[in-house]
């Protein structure tokens, strides 16, 4: 396969995820009990007049099919629509809560990979050692402890206990190390969980490697250690890599249920309450999003390893014979 | 006897059947059983367990009776804790099983018959991983009204594209060994070759990913009971009990807390012992 | 330059098991020392505990000296380092996995080079000394053939400077006429560097042809030690005799009357197969009579195993036909004896679901194992419990039950040792004889077809490049390919043999 | 919050530190109309007039006002009135204020504070009329800051891109000014100088959303935080104990009840009804999920409500009086056998975002069971039940209500008028109801009062809403700061920072 159309036909696969999300999405909404219109008035008298006013506005008494195409149609040219619930235009209504989830979650896959790629390779070095197995069953019990119990816990030690982090809120918007500062804790809660994965899939593409004829003949012409332990990452790092796009998922995922605790106004508590609501411009542009995010950063990765592994991309000589034979 | 090359496997395989599997293991198996006797006959370890009292609501650990004290509408903690044992844990071995079944199916075909097949089954498992699984849950069971199994049917939908590829990969990588083709040249039915033939050497990978899913569905549901999209008021339950406690914490933390720790030591168990069959199975390596 | 290597009292334990029983062992000068010994005699291990390389559990113990020196056998990594490269160069066993995928050959060799002579070292020389030229530095090794890799490998270890080089059965992955040349290369850099070597191998016709000192290991112990020629002619250890004994056993036999001339039973035409961009085979015709057995011959990747697939339907041919003229189907029996059956199932099972599914009785499970000789009390275990000579046996016996006229053997014992290989090819030729099965022997060894097949066809590059009986074509071979196959396989041929064994052909 | 933070300004003055447990996105009482709204937009808008902490009516952008027969409203405006920019407030402002929260495509939660088809008419450049199209005396209150009018700037408005989001800051007239808003996460304040009543003496108040209970308690016990609001009943201990903290429990005139939809069977049956009425053990609910705070509801309008006319004992004595049933099992098993109606089962739905009413309705559910009444307690979106409300699924339903104004009439219009003004969410119809509603619209609301008491006692007399409890809330507030003045009424002021003061 050449290359432009390996990317190629990554990227149209992420294209399709996203077609076929949005109308499950879309459908989903549509067919669920609720009316966003009612909803807004709230549990006032209201006429019937009013009413269809207001789902005049937003097009909700339109068939399925017509307002599904219109949202594509407004999509493609990059129109999202008004927030019902805000009406106002969905990307200025979201910008501010996916500003924090971004930072949220991009600090904690920055430490989520340096903590589970490092224990991944501490322990598959240590395999069956005591090491390993503590780094096996602690991160077992992070996996197994619900992060919003883990994340009240976290916030009574180390926050108020030990007074290190702040207790809640993202900081001073704009002042970006101090929105960092407020959300170290919550970015460690999430880690816990997901790192537990990146040490499971490090370990086990390390543990290859570890015990790989080539780690055994480079120690035995007395190459340093250390970059031993780099040659075998570097073989190691396509599954790590391709895990990537789980991994955002699975932070992304793990937002919702920590935000509150640590008061965080990202996309998680948007996403729910506009769920209820029913507001379905701002779900489908946050789900989409999301979706398009994870989807293009495992492309991307994807197409970072294609081109990372040279047995794929140059095009071999013509001895192809040298297969093995015993 | 005949030595080759490679029989070091042959020579160690009989001392490791005489050893006891490690005191993690036997301890996770021990609790797990308790867990499952409370699953099995609830109201004999807790009856009445919902049953309320209002005038002895909110009682905090260790009152007369009540070990581990009420909750706001006097029911007492630890009946809740093992009544809710069943529906903390029936939900969870259903999106396992039920994962399962639509891997197995899904997967080996795919995986056994490649092809046109393949490929819808593998876009689907792909298009599905691609997407913000635990979003979509609480989408999904928010919009369609939540409820418990709601959230179940979610889950095993979120859940079946893991076992789908494990599965398929799995037989695929035995389709191509010489003894399942050996299997082929003797004209075996293909039902008969993936029952009979493949899935005992892939039943430990299997098994060993369906304890896991018990272990996930556990988090996943608790997570949505966190979020109100779990099981009823009514209905006892540890996720419930969990965030339902949290108002409780300083009169009665024994609510909170034993349902989070119930929670954690029964999937950390269900994890240990599926690491060991694991390792166990020597399939850790790969 | 000279290394002096003493080493007295080795014994190494692995969890309980005592896997090196007290060996001594002295290497001066720069002599080349065989080791040989069946498989799992502990060669490797000897090997490996004088640079520090066992396995992790693995406890040894002994006095260990390096010129003069003492140096603790179970040392720190960091200490080993002072040893490994500089003192002893390795060559790995498998040129395929010894190199790291990701970098380029020339960095490799480079890495082991100490620090202060890295600067002036000559990358392009070093590849020279070992018959690459330079731009093989610019590539990654699976760009290069077998043979190439291992030529990497030999350079990587001397770039190290080693004062001994260990070559643990260097050439056993690689096909013969590579192994010809590797093994040539490494006597021709020895003579040059006039550094001691030792050869690891479980074939004493090659050690005795390639070293000076001979030494036979058996069950973790050194068995029989002396010259070349003393330890090969007059051997006073069983295990030295056996080794030799299934070595002769190969090159005494005369040529196989195998071609019996009967009806024809299987026709192949013409068949064509194609790989994306890998032709695999081109034109390729075959018969095979009744009750004759056939060789097919040739390097690896020729096209061998992808013919023999073709010709059981396991693999289609792109065009061509392929005709049975008899009952039933060939069947056929793979190379790999740890593959070739269900781990999952008991050997019982295996035989008699067999049995089932080719509608046979399932009281000729007696018969089967009788004619495969599987000693009855394996039909009760796993495949786990079984050596690799039984698995093989069974999986002959599976491959008997629906009664075909003709049997495959794609390699099927070229992974056992020679012991096993000639019990297992006295079977298949007793059943050739007493069943009048035909048999269809693919293999690259071609003492081994010498022993069984009456006619051979030789493969290249996916064509059929010649064929005959088989004194034919050992004799008089028409095709260089074919000339090449049989120099190559003849290592030991008289010229750079100190002894006066006889080379099989 | 903040405290901790690094690079904090510490030059600038200490804001007071609110903690809300809530979560809001967009300053717009318009689109957002949660209690927490009301009270940042009082302070920052005004409307033509707004409430006092004695619960009285008092002017603001309006010096002064008279209706004639509740109908043509006249409004003489204060001339000193400047919006935070420093801009005078004008007439056409607030004409076009009062069009836009009466326009339910801009303001669709407070646009029912204004009848269909009323006219605004500027008279002079001071004098303001509004015609209604029908009697309405307490219209009063849709022209506050409490209801439905928080006036802005036209020009300001018209150009804005996102009013109330943190593009576009609010822009209003009241004594406080938002500085910064960070959606979802905080609102800061700062004392407007421009305000007609003076610069307020707390220079800048943040309101912090928290919605974890749990996180608000923790920051509240470390000082992060000065003053939390609403509480739960349960963490009121907690508070409590914190070193030098005070906790405040108010009557917060909310009403929490049950409502029988009449179109459901057999709720029709006036014994049925009666008979859950007396199965519902108020006390015991208050007691156990409530600790005994909230007072038992004898009415479906709380005795505070009454404020602009009635002391609330008055009030209380009157409201007492009126027909409710009592918690008696005996008298609930009599009403069921006289019903005829045989055992059934039903579903009580109760919003997510009240977990007391789900555990209330297990209470309920428990004692109903004993009468032969099988009740499954469901759990759904609080925005779902808001749609649901009274659209003839749900046999018992519950109402969860804490008025925005002081209206006394504004539950019982919104329960029983049948000719529109109200949703009738029980939909029940009784023609000798509407002629004392009619009272209510057209009379003050001193002399009306009785028929308003009448109208509510015929309506629970014949059990179509059984109350159970009027809230009482919580605030606490550490010893930084101290609170004077506190009433029900405090936080419906128009400036109602002015009751706090830094205790240093
Ligand atoms: N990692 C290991 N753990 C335990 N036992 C091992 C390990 N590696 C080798 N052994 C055992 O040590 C013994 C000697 O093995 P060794 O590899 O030295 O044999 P060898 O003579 O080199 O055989 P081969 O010809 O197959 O290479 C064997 O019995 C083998 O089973
Ligand atoms: N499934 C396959 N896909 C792609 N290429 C293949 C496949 N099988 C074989 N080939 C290629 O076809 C050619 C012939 O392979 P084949 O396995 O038939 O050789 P062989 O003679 O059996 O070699 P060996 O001695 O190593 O077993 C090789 O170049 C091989 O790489
Ligand atoms: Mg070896
Ligand atoms: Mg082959």
């Amino acid at each position: 396969m050449s290359k432009t159309r390996f990317i190629a036909k990554r990227l149209l696969e992420c294209l399709v995820s996203l077609v076929v999300m949005s109308f499950v999405i879309f459908s989903l909404l549509y067919i669920a009990p609720g009316d966003p219109a009612r909803s807004l008035v709230g549990a006032k008298k209201v006429t019937p007049e009013l009413l269809s006013k207001i789902r005049e506005q937003y097009h909700l008494d339109d068939p399925f099919l017509t307002q599904y195409t219109r949202w594509v149609h407004d999509a493609v040219s990059l129109e999202f629509g008004n927030s019902i619930k805000a009406g106002y235009p969905v990307i200025d209504y979201i910008a501010p809560h996916a500003a924090v989830t971004f930072q949220l979650v991009g600090l904690s896959l920055l430490l989520s990979i340096i903590i589970g790629v490092g224990l991944g390779v501490v322990s598959a070095r240590r395999k069956g050692r005591l090491t390993d197995r503590i780094i096996d069953i602690s991160s077992i019990i992070g996996t197994c402890s619900p992060s919003f119990a883990l994340g009240l816990v976290l916030l009574y030690v180390f926050s108020y206990q030990f007074g290190i982090f702040p207790m809640y809120g993202i900081g001073e918007p704009g002042n970006l190390p101090d929105v960092l500062w407020h959300l170290i804790l919550p970015a460690i809660t999430l880690t816990v969980g997901v790192s537990a994965l990146l040490i499971k899939i490090t370990r086990s593409a390390m543990l290859k490697e570890v015990s790989s004829d080539y780690a055994v003949f480079m120690r035995a012409r007395a190459i340093p250690t250390g970059k031993i332990v780099f040659s075998q990452l570097k073989n190691a790092s396509a599954p790590v890599l391709t895990s990537t796009g789980l991994v955002l998922a699975s932070l992304f995922g793990a937002t919702v249920l920590i935000e509150n605790v640590f008061s965080i106004p990202g996309l998680g508590v948007l996403l729910t309450t506009s769920v209820t609501f029913r507001d379905v411009p701002v779900v489908q542009f946050i789900a989409l999003m999301l979706g398009g995010i994870i989807c293009l950063t495992s492309a991307f990765v994807d197409i970072l390893v294609y081109f990372f592994n040279p047995t794929i991309h140059r095009t071999p000589n013509n001895d192809k014979k040298a297969k093995g034979a015993s | 006897m005949e030595s080759t090359t490679k029989d070091k496997k042959l020579k160690f395989s009989p001392a490791k059947k005489l050893e006891l599997p490690p005191l993690r293991i036997i301890l996770s198996v021990f609790f797990l059983l308790i867990i499952a006797l409370w699953m099995a006959f609830p109201s004999l370890f807790a009856p009445d367990a919902l049953s309320l009292d209002i005038h002895n609501a909110k009682l905090p650990a260790g009152s007369a009776g009540h070990l581990l004290g009420t909750d706001a509408l006097g029911r007492d903690v630890l009946k809740l804790l093992i009544a809710g044992t069943d529906s903390a844990m029936i939900g969870p071995l259903c999106i396992a099983a039920g994962s399962l079944i639509i891997g197995l199916v899904l997967g080996s075909t795919a995986g056994w018959f490649g092809g046109f097949w393949d490929k819808i089954v593998s876009a689907y498992a792909d298009l599905t991983l691609s997407m913000p699984s635990m979003l979509l849950a609480i989408v999904a069971a928010a919009i369609i009204g939540g409820g418990y199994w709601v959230s179940v049917l979610v889950m095993i939908i979120l859940y079946s594209p893991f076992d789908i590829r494990l599965v398929r990969s799995a037989v695929m990588q035995q389709k191509s060994k010489p003894y399942i083709e050996s299997t082929k040249m003797l004209n075996l039915g293909t039902v008969n070759i993936l029952a009979k033939h493949i899935f005992p050497n892939i039943a430990m990978v299997v098994l060993v990913n369906f304890f896991l899913n018990i272990a996930y569905g556990l988090m996943s549901m608790s997570s949505l009971s966190f979020l109100g999209l779990g099981v009823g008021p009514k209905e006892a339950d540890w996720g419930r009990q969990l965030s339902d406690g949290r108002e409780l914490l300083s009169q009665n933390p024994a609510m909170s807390l034993s349902a989070g720790i119930i929670i954690i030591v029964t999937a950390v168990s269900i994890n240990l012992i599926g690491s060991y069959l694991l390792e166990r199975g020597g399939f850790d390596d790969n | 330059m000279t290394i002096k290597i003493e080493v007295s009292g080795l014994q190494v334990q692995i969890s309980g098991n005592e896997i090196l029983k007290g060996i001594d062992f002295k290497l001066e000068g720069s002599e080349s020392v065989g080791i040989v010994g069946q498989s799992g005699s502990g060669k490797t291990m000897m090997m490996r505990s004088l640079i520090g390389l066992l396995p992790n559990q693995a406890k040894p113990s002994g006095d260990y000296r390096i010129d003069e020196q003492s140096f603790s056998l179970d040392a720190r990594e960091k200490q080993w380092a002072k040893i490994r490269g500089s003192a002893i160069g390795m060559v790995m066993q498998d040129p395929f996995t010894a190199l790291d995928p990701l970098k380029k050959c020339g960095k490799q060799i480079l890495d082991g080079v100490p620090k202060q002579k890295k600067a002036d070292f000559d990358i392009a020389s070093a590849l020279k000394e070992v018959g690459l030229p330079a731009d093989a530095a610019d590539r990654y090794p699976f760009e290069l053939s077998g043979g190439q890799r291992q030529r990497i490998v030999i350079a990587a270890s001397l770039a190290t400077q080693p004062r001994l080089l260990i070559a643990d059965e260097a050439t056993t992955a690689l096909d013969v006429i590579t192994q010809k040349e590797i093994l040539d290369l490494i006597d021709s850099i020895r003579s040059v560097r006039a550094m001691p070597l030792i050869v690891i191998t479980h074939n004493i016709r090659l050690a005795k042809t390639r070293c000076d000192r001979i030494l036979v290991m058996e069950n973790g112990k050194i068995v029989e030690e002396g010259s070349a020629l003393k330890v090969t002619e007059q051997p006073c250890s069983e295990a030295a005799k056996e080794l030799i004994e299934a070595d002769r056993f190969l090159q005494v036999k005369s040529f196989s009357d195998s071609y019996s001339g009967g009806d024809t039973l299987l026709r192949a035409v013409n068949l064509n197969k194609r790989f994306g961009s890998v032709t695999a085979l081109t034109d390729v015709s075959i018969d095979v009579c009744a009750g004759e057995c056939v060789g097919i011959v040739g390097q690896s990747g020729s096209g061998k195993t992808t013919l023999a697939r073709c010709l059981v339907g396991l693999t289609k041919a792109d065009s061509g036909s392929v005709k049975y003229f008899g009952g039933n189907r060939a069947q056929i029996v793979f190379q790999d004896p740890y593959a070739s059956l269900n781990p999952a199932h008991t050997i019982r099972y295996i035989l008699e679901s067999a049995l089932k599914a080719s509608n046979r009785p399932l009281s000729e499970l007696e018969e089967l194992i009788s004619l495969a000789e599987v000693p009855e009390e394996l039909l009760d275990r796993k495949p786990a419990k079984l050596s690799g000579g039984q698995r093989q046996r069974v999986a002959i016996a599976r491959a008997l039950a629906p009664r075909p006229d003709l049997l495959i053997c794609d390699e099927s014992v070229s992974a056992l040792d020679v012991v096993v290989q000639n019990q297992i090819l006295n079977m298949l030729e007793k059943l050739r004889r007493d069943r009048c099965l035909a048999v269809l022997f693919i293999t690259h060894d071609l003492s081994v077809l010498r022993m069984i097949a009456g006619r051979v066809y030789v493969m290249n590059e996916g064509h059929v490049v010649e064929h005959g009986t088989t004194r034919q074509i050992f004799e008089s071979a028409k095709n260089s390919y074919t000339k090449t196959l049989i120099e190559a396989a003849a290592f030991g041929s008289a010229e750079s043999a100190p002894g006066e064994l006889v080379p099989f052909i | 919050g903040n405290s901790n933070a690094p690079g904090n300004d510490a030059a600038k003055e200490k804001p007071l530190v609110i903690a809300v447990p809530d979560s809001i996105n967009l300053l717009e009482a318009g689109q957002e109309g949660s209690v927490i709204q009301y009270y940042i937009q009082q302070i920052v808008n005004e409307g033509l007039v707004a409430i006092g902490e004695d619960g009285k009516i008092h002017p603001a952008l309006a010096e002064s006002w008279e209706d004639e027969n509740s109908t043509v409203w006249t409004f003489n405006l204060r001339k000193d009135a400047k919006f935070s920019d420093g801009s005078p407030v004008t007439i056409d402002d607030i004409i076009y204020s009062i069009e836009r929260s009466a326009d339910p495509e801009q303001s669709p939660s407070i646009a029912y504070f204004y009848p269909e088809g009323f006219t605004t008419e500027k008279v002079d450049e001071s004098t303001l009329k509004i015609t209604l199209p029908h009697a309405q005396s307490n219209f009063i209150w849709s022209i506050s800051n409490n209801g439905g009018l928080f006036v802005t700037k036209k020009e300001w408005a018209e150009n804005a891109e996102a009013i109330g989001s943190a593009k576009d800051l609010l822009l209003g007239s009241g004594p406080y000014k938002v500085a910064e808003f960070s959606p979802g996460s905080h609102v800061t304040l700062e004392a407007s100088d421009t305000w007609w009543g003076g610069t307020p003496e707390v220079k800048q108040v943040r309101i912090d959303f928290i919605s974890d209970n749990q996180t608000r308690l923790l920051a509240f016990k470390q000082g992060d935080v000065d003053f939390a609001f609403d509480i739960p009943i349960s963490q009121i201990g907690d508070y409590q104990s914190v070193n030098g903290a005070k906790v405040q429990t108010y009557k917060d005139r909310s009403y929490v009840g049950l409502t029988f939809d009449l179109t459901v069977k057999p709720f029709d049956n006036e014994h049925v009804r009666k008979a859950v009425a007396y199965a519902i053990d108020s006390q015991g609910i208050i007691d156990s999920i409530k600790d005994g705070y909230p007072e038992k509801a004898t009415a479906f309008t709380a005795p505070e409500q009454f404020a602009t006319v009635l002391s609330a004992d008055d009030a209380r004595e009157k409201l007492n009086a009126l027909t409710h049933y009592e918690y008696n099992m005996e008298k609930a098993k009599e009403e069921f056998a006289l019903s005829g109606a045989a055992p059934f089962s039903t579903t009580i739905y109760y919003p997510d975002s009240n977990q007391d009413l789900g555990k209330a309705s297990l209470v309920i559910a428990d004692s109903l069971k004993e009468i032969g009444i099988t009740v499954d307690v469901q759990e759904i979106p609080v925005e779902q039940w808001l749609n649901e409300m009274g659209s003839g699924t749900k046999g018992i339903d519950w109402m969860d209500y804490r008025p925005p104004t002081l209206d006394p009439a504004e539950i019982a219009i919104w329960f029983l008028d049948t000719t529109g003004q109200g949703t009738n969410p029980a939909n029940w119809t009784d023609p000798s109801v509407q002629p004392y509603l009619q009272a209510v619209y057209e009379k003050s609301a001193e002399e009306g009062l009785d028929d308003l008491l009448k109208g509510i006692d015929i309506a629970q007399e014949q059990a179509i809403y059984a109350p159970i409890w009027w809230g009482e809330a919580a605030v606490a507030y550490n010893s930084s700061i101290e609170v004077d003045n506190f009433t029900s009424y405090t936080f419906l002021s128009q400036n109602w920072p002015k009751n706090f003061s830094f205790t240093k």
